[in-house]
């Protein structure tokens, strides 16, 4: 049987379903272990405007289930970036790039993206609003939706690629915010980043990592973010592309049945460094156990 | 660097809670000392693969051996694995120690660090060096190099030291060094150690220990503070020169 | 070594911080394995003022490190419950009894608490928030900061009894909901109830709780938990009591660090059902080789 | 009722995915036929224990031993379990199947639905009944009755029945039932059978299988729906009478 496993995401078009998430892989790290080639995109690490160096260690901590991290997006800039790695990652010729974009004020966002736009790997950008907003005394951009909206259009009014902004799970009610980013210009929405945790050690009673909090991730997430797509993808008419704990081309498929047109991999890529082609490898499986021809038939037909 | 399913050959305990974990992974490529590997305990409720340094190598077999201790879950279920079953790997990691012809090096160890100098020894010795080694201890029933034959095999000398006599204290240690004045020191993740070998005029290098996410320079879990900036413990290290390192 | 294990919140003094979460235990059922006089409380299952026969079967479902659930707070309603379980609780006399306070509007809190004013078992009520709002169209009133607000000045008005409310977790700020709760009246919070979530069944196409969304608890759920905790411990001088994820006394032991007052158990009183004595003596282990004699001492002692 | 550590007698593979595992209990207390145990298998990753049948009981040897299929990842993790080993079990739990002297019975089993009804047929044969086993099974290689010497003594007759030869259909089931003409049926969780029984006069019970948490009646997780509203399968039954079910 012919599969087609390809989907469409704004006008962006990808082989299969199935990318990493941002901060868990690097292409060039994985290289032996992974053909970025065969994957329906990359997603690069969050790039800030300048040099960051990110949160003293330690900077993850294992918990049932998942891991919490606060690494601080620790990155080289958007220049060095693009001067550096930019050249390394064009060897992989039929690698689709998407760009990760952060800032500390919503100006920022525009920079980092407005210094992209010349570089032609890049077929989208992803907006991670997790982000602290120096403007409002470091609360979490993420978590305000007036900062989504003036993050999403200062990155709209830079460029015609597409903007898929990504939101923070740990919301009242991720549809409001997601109708926000969607109102303000985003083509597209990534569901979901980390969930605020904490983990503490009771022989020193402190807090394990140095920064105190970090971000939840791994499979102990999934039945929550699972939950956030299908509410989002019930309430509104938006691509979206989900990301949170998935371990298994059954997990991606759950996401895909409720709706999501494609799925990231993020914690899954430190426990089984090749999972992400083992589970575009499931999928077709799974399609030709099941008589699917294209995943797309597939996709959102959850019966409730 | 590669991912294999490696199949148990042997679980040593040879102390309460320290075990001698082999691993058949046939050909890894070429091993450096101090490199280490990643195992896989469990995927789900414990999602992190746990990192190990490589203590010794059987080349024609196609079998490595870890020297861990059980500190926790990971560790714990380790120890409990039997001969044949199936543990994943990924190795050989990270960038492994300088290597010196015919000098006097110095292996200075705290606990099962010993694990992260072994293999060190054993290649300083086919390099025709004189290999000290300097092992510390908590106390006599923690003791992992007096009997250690694979230890002795490799060690011109081997000095042993215990926290119940105090002849592990910080300045006996300088003593000892200082006695024998080695061209290079190697030690392991001890951050006493490690300060007192920035004080000494000897060129030294740590096997460095920090939590690790991907192990492979790819998620910036294991920063470590160097001169030159936050620095990837699985990529860029683990080894370090001393001085580098800001603790 | 002689141990001091009692706490006190808001004036109701208990034997030990061990308590278990409203739902997942009754002290007949479990009559057998475990000594409710031996808890530091027994919160009942949540009352509504009618009968409520709860959702249709499944109900439940396992996950990675967690369980998602849906019953619908079925329950006999209010009179019922005191003519026919009251009578059979009174056996255990040594046992500190809490009411768990549900209604669909918040009136009828208040009708619950107002019924339940005469049985001299219960010594505090806690009040389940985490219900549909019939009069918003049923929304979660947990969610709601007007609804929370309503629901604890609607029940304060009805008692002198201690007021513990119990609050959602996955809200954006749970430190302004807290505040809410306590400006209206709250003697107490109960941080949290478990978290909305989904599990779909790949075979069928379908979800698996037929109620489609259930609340995620158990494992997965603590290092979120404990950061809610942690946030309100820090913002705000309230009693807190913690409930999610506690599978050992470990577990107890770290909310206890970061400032809960006491603890409750829910999912794990499945799993081993006498646990709530374990998590009890382990607390005493500890207490005793960390020479801490009066647990008191311990409690809000993280070092951040 | 008691929460007790067990220690693994035996593991069975009967078939491909049907092993029968014993059990080294101790005293339970007495035992009904339906009553049922759950078993812990993971207190992390599989937060929720696994309910069984208790398939049958050796009193003087305080063993029990359930039969169970491999269907996820739990059951995956119980037939993996060898002897010695211990395992946490919670039971004999809920309400059993009533008991009739000198009648003529039907049990009714679908796969292996048959551990449990085998109890009850090695009481209702103690109790002077006539037994008659009707096993209905997909194909021959899941057919768990034929070569059953437990389910022989019991039952003075059993007929099995196959989906691959359309034996198994319900229109020759209710055949088979009007020509034994049983003054009771039992039957296990098949929603066809239970459907076919509230058509047939016989007074018929089923052993009722409902997602669980807690398994001991406080949790409310376990809920079917009857004639006199929602009832707990876990402690009102899993016995129910056919005709009190609405499904
Ligand atoms: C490069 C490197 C080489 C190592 N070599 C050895 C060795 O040869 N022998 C040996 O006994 N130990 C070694 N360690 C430490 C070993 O990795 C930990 O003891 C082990 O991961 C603990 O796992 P656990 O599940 O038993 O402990 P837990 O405390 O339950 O582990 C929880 C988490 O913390 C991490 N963690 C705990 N301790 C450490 C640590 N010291 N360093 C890094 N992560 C840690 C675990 O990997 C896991 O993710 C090494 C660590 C590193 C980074
Ligand atoms: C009272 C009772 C008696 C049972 N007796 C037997 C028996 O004697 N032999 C046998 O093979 N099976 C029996 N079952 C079914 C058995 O409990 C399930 O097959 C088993 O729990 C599946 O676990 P798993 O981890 O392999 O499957 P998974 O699908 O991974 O389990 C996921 C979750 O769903 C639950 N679950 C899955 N299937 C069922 C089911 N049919 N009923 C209830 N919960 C389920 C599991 O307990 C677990 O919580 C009985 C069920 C009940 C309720
Ligand atoms: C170590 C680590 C680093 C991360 N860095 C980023 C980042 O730079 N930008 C971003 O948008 N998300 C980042 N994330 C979030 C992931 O992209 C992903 O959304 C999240 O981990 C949930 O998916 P998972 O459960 O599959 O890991 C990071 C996650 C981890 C674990
Ligand atoms: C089956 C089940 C039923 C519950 N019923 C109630 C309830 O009636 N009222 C309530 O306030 N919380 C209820 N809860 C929530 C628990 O009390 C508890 O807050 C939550 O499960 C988190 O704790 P845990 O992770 O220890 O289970 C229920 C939870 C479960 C799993
Ligand atoms: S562990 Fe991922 S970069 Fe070192
Ligand atoms: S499983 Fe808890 S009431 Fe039946």
């Amino acid at each position: 049987m012919e599969l087609d496993l390809s989907v469409e995401i704004a006008g962006l078009k990808l082989k299969n379903p199935v990318m990493n998430a941002s901060g868990t892989y690097d292409p060039l790290r994985y290289e032996s272990l992974v053909d970025p080639n065969l994957l329906g995109a990359v997603v690069l690490k969050s790039l800030t405007l300048n040099p960051r160096e990110g949160n003293p260690p330690p900077r993850i901590v294992e918990v049932a289930c998942g891991i919490v991290n606060s690494i601080g997006i620790q990155n080289e800039g958007v220049e060095e970036f693009i001067k550096v790695k930019v050249p390394l990652l064009r060897k992989f010729k039929e690698a689709t790039f998407i760009a990760s974009v952060a800032g500390l004020t919503p100006n920022e966002f525009a920079e980092v993206v407005e210094a992209l736009e010349g570089v032609d790997i890049f077929k989208a950008y992803e907006i991670n609003t997790s982000c602290p907003n120096l403007e409002k005394g470091g609360v979490n951009c993420a978590l305000d939706e007036r900062c989504i909206q003036q993050v999403t259009k200062a990155v709209r009014g830079k460029t015609n690629k597409p903007v898929i902004v990504k939101l923070a799970p740990d919301v009242t009610d991720i549809v409001a915010i997601a109708k926000v980013a969607v109102d303000a210009g985003a083509d597209a929405l990534t569901i979901a980043n980390t969930y605020r945790a904490l983990v503490v050690d009771l022989k020193s009673r402190k807090p394990i990592l140095h920064n105190v909090t970090g971000g939840l991730s791994g499979p102990a997430i999934k039945p929550i973010t699972l939950r956030l797509v299908y509410e989002v993808v019930k309430a509104l008419d938006v691509p979206v592309i989900a990301s949170g704990g998935i371990t298994s081309a059954n997990d991606a498929l759950e996401y895909l049945l409720v709706g999501a047109k494609a799925v990231q991999i993020g914690t899954m890529n430190f426990v089984r460094h090749d999972i992400m082609i083992k589970i575009i490898e499931g999928i077709k499986k799974f399609m030709v156990d099941e008589g699917i021809k294209d995943i797309k038939e597939f996709i959102g037909t959850l019966r409730t | 660097m590669k991912l294999v399913e490696c199949s148990v050959t042997h679980n040593l305990r040879v102390r309460p809670e320290y075990h001698i974990l082999g691993l058949e992974c046939g050909e890894l490529g070429s091993i450096e000392p101090g490199q280490f590997i990643t195992v896989s305990v469990d995927s789900v409720e414990m999602v992190l693969r746990r990192p190990f340094s490589i203590y010794r190598v059987f080349e024609n077999r196609g079998v490595i051996e870890i020297f861990f201790k059980v500190v926790g879950k990971g560790t714990k279920a380790l120890s409990e694995l039997k001969e044949g079953m199936a543990v994943s790997v990924l190795g050989p990691l990270g960038k492994g120690f300088p290597l010196y012809e015919g000098v006097t090096a110095v292996l200075l160890s705290r606990g099962v660090g010993l694990a992260s100098l072994a293999l060190l020894g054993d290649k300083l010795k086919g390099l025709k060096s004189r290999v000290v080694t300097i092992a510390s201890f908590k106390g006599r029933d923690a003791d992992l190099a007096s009997d250690n034959e694979y230890v002795k095999s490799f060690s011109d000398e081997v000095i042993v030291l215990y926290d119940e006599d105090r002849s592990s204290d910080v300045e006996n240690v300088r003593y000892l060094l200082n006695k024998v004045k080695p061209d290079v020191v190697y030690t392991c993740g001890s951050k006493r150690l490690v300060r007192l070998l920035k004080e000494l005029p000897y060129e030294a290098y740590v096997a460095w220990e920090e939590r690790m996410g991907c192990a492979v320079g790819a998620c910036r879990s294991c920063a470590v503070r160097t001169v030159a900036g936050y620095k990837l413990t699985c990529y860029d290290g683990p080894v370090f020169n001393v001085r580098d390192l800001i603790l």
